[in-house]
């Protein structure tokens, strides 16, 4: 018994739909003609979101904003996948999903316009506040996925991060953890090429994330993440087999950052033009309505009313986000502990002097 | 583990009659009250490394295995930063965790979801989301450990504010500062002072009972200098309080038992009364919690000082290996040195 | 970057005419100290997350990449602990990287590797190996920063020991001071005031300079009242100095400059001729790095205070996003006020 | 293009020499009769001063130990791998490797008896002092072998860890680092199947650690640890593939610890006998003292010379520890800086008053 062979590792890639709109039938999911129109109107709204706060920031309006243009594919078919009693942990690009699982406009507007009552979500959207410490998330996620199982209710952890977090310790640890105790939890990783201004390949040695699956011993599987269906179909088989007990899932969703990597960055220093071309021409949105139109699921004229419906839809946030009264500064202190100690009401109270002299 | 519970109970009889007692120590009151308070609430879960099977490398959670199962009594795999972040996921989500640090030398690797998570889980969300669980730890030296097995770091976790940190000193403290810690809604570091795990034992009651965070106690009170310390420095003090005694000099030993929230009023009445303190701990003097309570001494009661407040503490240098200890951690002359400066100023 | 450097270079002349200067920000001092002691000593590379092509996102590090090339400017991955480690294990054999972290508030993964071995390693191995590096990190308020980018926890650092703690708070000492961590045979930790790297510029020698660790100073002397701060909130003081100035009253700002090793003397020496003193600091209150200074006053100069020290600081909360920050950072009247109070004493 | 694997990783699995001593000659490495010896001398000197250290910590003459009976083979054949240019880079259970390195006998009991002098190598000495953090040490090997190759010298960094080690975020940073940056270094994992009580299946659901590779792009493979010889091979080959500049090897030793976790644990708590025994066939030792004698290589008299130099050597040892002066409580405060500060003058003086009062 010499050297031999004793585990042998596959990764697979999804791809269902080109960037012309053609798909693959044989792999299309079964899903309504008012699913995947409901995929499309996901995505659009996402980026009307998303374009209105970069300009917003422009005009100062907002604070330091990261754009998700170009993300919006995995965003929506993970929305859809989900069912009511999932719970979605971010990381911070994930406005698109925030809102589709419920975060109202203007209260996640409100986080990045530098405002703590943009992480307070209402009771009923089981989401999780935006983790600014890249790879932090992917622990919490693994025990939500315990959790789930050890009180006994239904529901999966879908987390995501970025190919960035993916070389920060605590996402192993958080895989790992997953693997051992079988969660009940699903790893999203947007690989959009870039941490900041660092490209995948200096990232890591890994020809892929998905990969990094292996190292913890649970599927992982790599999908065009500018295809919404093939985002879709992964999505759907890891979150039954996490729901059914069978433990958790790496899906690396390969995709591309249109924008700069917040408004503070200028991604023209260290990106080369002509591989944003590339990367535009796979844009999600306009592929998945070649393929709607070409179904005869979607015209020109539904596409207007789309246009202003989400213009009128963000518009409407940015005003509920403008209407919100300016934050009492004595929100500083009241969230600290269930009860203020003695010591940190003093605190507030000679601020509350200080503001009012 | 049951066996102590379950004997104990079954010669309690009937309710009401709570005064029945137990002699244990530190590290069974650990366990009892764990034991307690798992049975009290089922949110309530164990975790961490070789706590389960093995019953935690001080045996700390002995038996809670056998009693409360694998779903509640979790051996997880070496990885602090796992730990903690999947309590705190588990905590937000209605979980109450009771996460077990090796030593207070590993917590390094869990920093990020101490002190950017779980201390903030409350705040970030304005309240929606909180994350009630405790970490335990084991701190402090005089085991003879190898290094990184002696750390007394609290300072880090008061000077990053959304953390209680509770450091018990004596089993029935243990017991109901643990209860407390337990049933709180926001995140504690609790501290054990493993050197004094087994040192003695202490009538415990077996009724659950708690003791409310933010309340300091006075083991030994007196009347011209205050001995301020926590953990496993409240004896060393006491040990001096009760040298003084014999020159006639009588000393108040302030056991502070939290360090967040902080019980100022009682430091500082005895401050007051006395007119000198020493401050004792383990941590390295520079920027140890002590400096903190010198600077709260310094800002409320600078008049009623004799003399200097005196830090009693350990030195500014990574904590000696097991030979050169004993020569690092304060003691009882130690203190009584430092009495004496607040007496000769 | 290479052109501020070449082209002052170029209008230096001859050797000696050492005095020539440029007006430069702290970020290009940063800068300029990195590739002067690049260019002095082959052993010094660079790393971190986005140094390298982006030129840091501060911009601090711009140029070095394509002046010293990928070997010495390495462009990391996104982990915090496996740049402090990599740079422990190549500082114990012959390098002395100087490490970035992005920003303060993502130290904590790092600190296991901060705490456990780069502070420790000539202690550890009894001199046979030692850690010559640098860790950079911008830090502290005011720039209306999402969470975790304005943190300011440098008392964490300061209550372990082995770490050197530097802050400049101008162009010439962030120069002068970078130079000489660079050159130290120890770890330093180089806290950046962010909130100024673009707030002014300064007259600063082109040729290189160093400032020694360990010794404060003290950019606006004065007889009554001593002010004590460092990095961005020096400039705090120095604003209220004038404006106590314009009421007849004289303060002395001192900026302490390194942390660790502390100018204690300089310091003492100021309290003991003012009688009052206000520490201003960023971080929270309690268990600040101001509490040690309280400390060391009340140990060193007790009789000398007219007032109790005063601690103008961040509360004890969270740091506040964007809206709220303002109301958070020590700022000048919350100076004066404090200044006031030891007046009315 | 539809659903296709991308990425296939095989882990092989290698031995050489059974339990039996019969070997795999074709696999068998090209080593001379003395170096074969040589490994095995190593390796009964290795457990002299092994068992030697648990009998004087029984009688109070030693600290806490951990034993590392079992675990001889991947030590003595990296260290006979090894060229003397290379690197060591412990965990703390590597006391073999690293008295073979050159660490002197009685330096490494003084570390265990509580003795920072037991971390004061002689300056030739090209072993690094242990880190107690499990898992914290491979940065440092990922760094090394980062600044052999930047300061042009020669020579390949040897991190060892456990398999509980591989469960820290910190064992995913180090070999990622090292795989971006092709560092020269290897990491051996000693699978002892025991993290203290948490056995291997339960520290990560991967179905063996050499996979974790995977994640970070760089080979990994198996051996059987207590196979010398399988060990040396797999060395060899990470060593030279280190040397000649094609990056990092995780090597898995799958091993067994004989004995209890320190000499303040007690296996018998968590442990089958059953698993023990039947590992203990598959001791190292005798299974290689068969080899050679089936060889001609060696016999009972050159057995009876080797236990008695051995012994011997390690009663110099225990002897050189008990002769070290006592510690000099200054010592506490000399190492801090490379100048003593003002500050810990005083606090040095303080003490040293105490002492002599
Ligand atoms: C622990 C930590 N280190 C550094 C940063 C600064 N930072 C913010 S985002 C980012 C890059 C993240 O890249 P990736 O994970 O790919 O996500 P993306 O930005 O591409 O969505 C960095 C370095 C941080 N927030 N947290
Ligand atoms: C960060 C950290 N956590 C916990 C410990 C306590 N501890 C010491 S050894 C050990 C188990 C190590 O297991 P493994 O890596 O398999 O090495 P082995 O002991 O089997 O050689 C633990 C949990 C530690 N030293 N460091
Ligand atoms: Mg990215
Ligand atoms: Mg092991």
């Amino acid at each position: 018994m010499p050297r031999k062979p004793i585990v042998t590792a596959t990764i697979e890639r999804l791809e269902i739909l080109s960037p012309d709109g053609s798909v693959d039938e044989a792999l299309l999911p079964e899903l309504s003609g008012e699913d995947m129109v409901g995929l499309y109107r996901e995505m659009v709204r996402m980026r009307a979101y998303d374009e209105k706060a970069v300009k917003l920031q422009r005009q100062g309006r907002m604070g330091t904003w990261a754009p998700l243009k170009g993300q919006e594919a995995p965003q929506a078919a993970l929305a859809l996948a989900m069912e009511p009693e999932d719970w979605l942990i971010p990381a911070f690009r994930e406005h698109g999903i925030m809102l589709a699982r419920g975060v109202p406009g203007h209260v996640l507007y409100a986080y990045w316009a530098g405002d703590e009552r943009g992480s307070a979500f209402p009771e009923d959207v089981r989401v999780f506040p935006i983790p600014v410490p890249v790879g932090s998330q992917f622990a919490h996620g693994a025990g939500v996925g315990m959790s789930l199982a050890l009180r006994g209710e239904p529901g999966v952890a879908v987390t995501f991060g970025g190919d960035g977090a993916t070389s920060e310790g605590d996402f192993h640890e958080a895989l790992n953890f997953a693997g051992v105790f079988r969660a009940r939890t699903i790893f999203v990783i947007q690989n959009n090429q870039w941490a900041i201004s660092v490209p995948r390949e200096k990232q890591t040695a890994a020809e892929t994330l998905a990969q990094k699956a292996v190292a913890h011993g649970i599927p992982g599987i790599q999908v065009d993440g500018n295809d919404v269906f093939a985002v879709h179909v992964a999505a759907r088989e890891a979150l039954d087999r996490a729901r059914s007990g069978e433990g958790p899932t790496l899906i690396e969703a390969v995709t591309y950052r249109l924008g700069d990597h917040t408004t503070a960055d200028d991604a023209g220093r260290y990106r080369d033009p002509e591989e944003l071309a590339r990367w535009q021409e796979r844009d999600p949105i306009p592929r998945m309505r070649r393929f709607l139109e070409a179904r005869g699921l979607w015209d020109e004229q539904q596409e207007l009313v789309l246009t202003d419906e989400a213009t009128a839809w963000v518009e409407a946030q940015v005003e509920a986000l403008e209407a919100m009264p300016a934050p009492d500064p004595a929100d500083i202190f009241r969230y600290m502990y269930a009860e203020m100690p003695a010591s940190l009401r003093e605190q507030m109270e000679e601020l509350r002097e200080e503001v009012s002299s | 583990m049951s066996s102590t519970i379950h004997e104990a109970r079954r010669t309690a009889g009937p309710a009401g009659e709570a005064a029945v007692t137990e002699k244990v120590t530190i590290a069974t009151a650990v366990r009892d009250a764990l034991a307690l308070e798992m049975e009290r609430d089922p949110r309530v879960i164990v975790m961490g490394e070789d706590v389960g099977v093995n019953g935690g490398v001080f045996r700390a959670t002995e038996g809670l295995l056998e009693r409360f199962g694998p779903e509640r009594v979790l051996d997880t795999p070496l990885a602090e930063d796992g730990i903690i972040g999947t309590a705190v996921g588990m905590a937000m989500t209605g979980l109450r965790p009771v996460a077990e640090i090796q030593f207070m030398g590993f917590v390094y690797p869990a920093v990020n979801q101490l002190l950017a998570h779980m201390a903030r889980i409350r705040n970030r969300t304005r309240g929606r989301f909180h994350a009630p669980m405790v970490v335990r730890m084991p701190y402090g030296g005089g085991i003879h450990a190898p290094e990184s097995h002696s750390e007394s770091y609290e300072a880090m976790f008061l000077n990053a504010p959304g953390i209680k940190v509770v450091v018990p000193s004596t089993p029935r403290d243990t017991r109901g500062l643990l209860a407390s810690a337990i049933r709180d809604e926001d995140p504690v570091v609790f501290l054990e002072p493993k050197r004094i795990y087994r040192a003695f034992r202490e009538e415990v009651p077996v009724e659950p009972f708690t003791i409310p965070l933010g309340v300091a106690s006075i083991p030994h009170p007196g009347e011209q200098v205050t001995l301020v310390a926590w953990g496993a420095m409240v004896r060393v003090c006491l040990e001096a309080a009760r040298a003084l005694e014999r020159e006639g000099i009588s000393a108040e030993v302030v056991d502070l038992r939290t360090l967040n929230p902080l019980d100022r009023d009682t430091l500082l009445e005895s401050v007051r009364k006395t007119g000198r303190c020493v401050v004792v701990h383990e941590a390295p003097r520079t920027a140890g919690f002590g400096a903190e309570l010198v600077a709260l001494i310094n800002e409320h009661a600078l008049l009623d000082l004799e003399a200097p407040v005196q830090r009693v503490t350990g030195f500014d240098t990574v904590f000696p290996y097991a030979r050169l200890e004993h020569h690092y951690l304060p003691n009882r002359d130690r203190v009584l040195r430092a009495v004496k400066k607040t007496f000769e100023f």
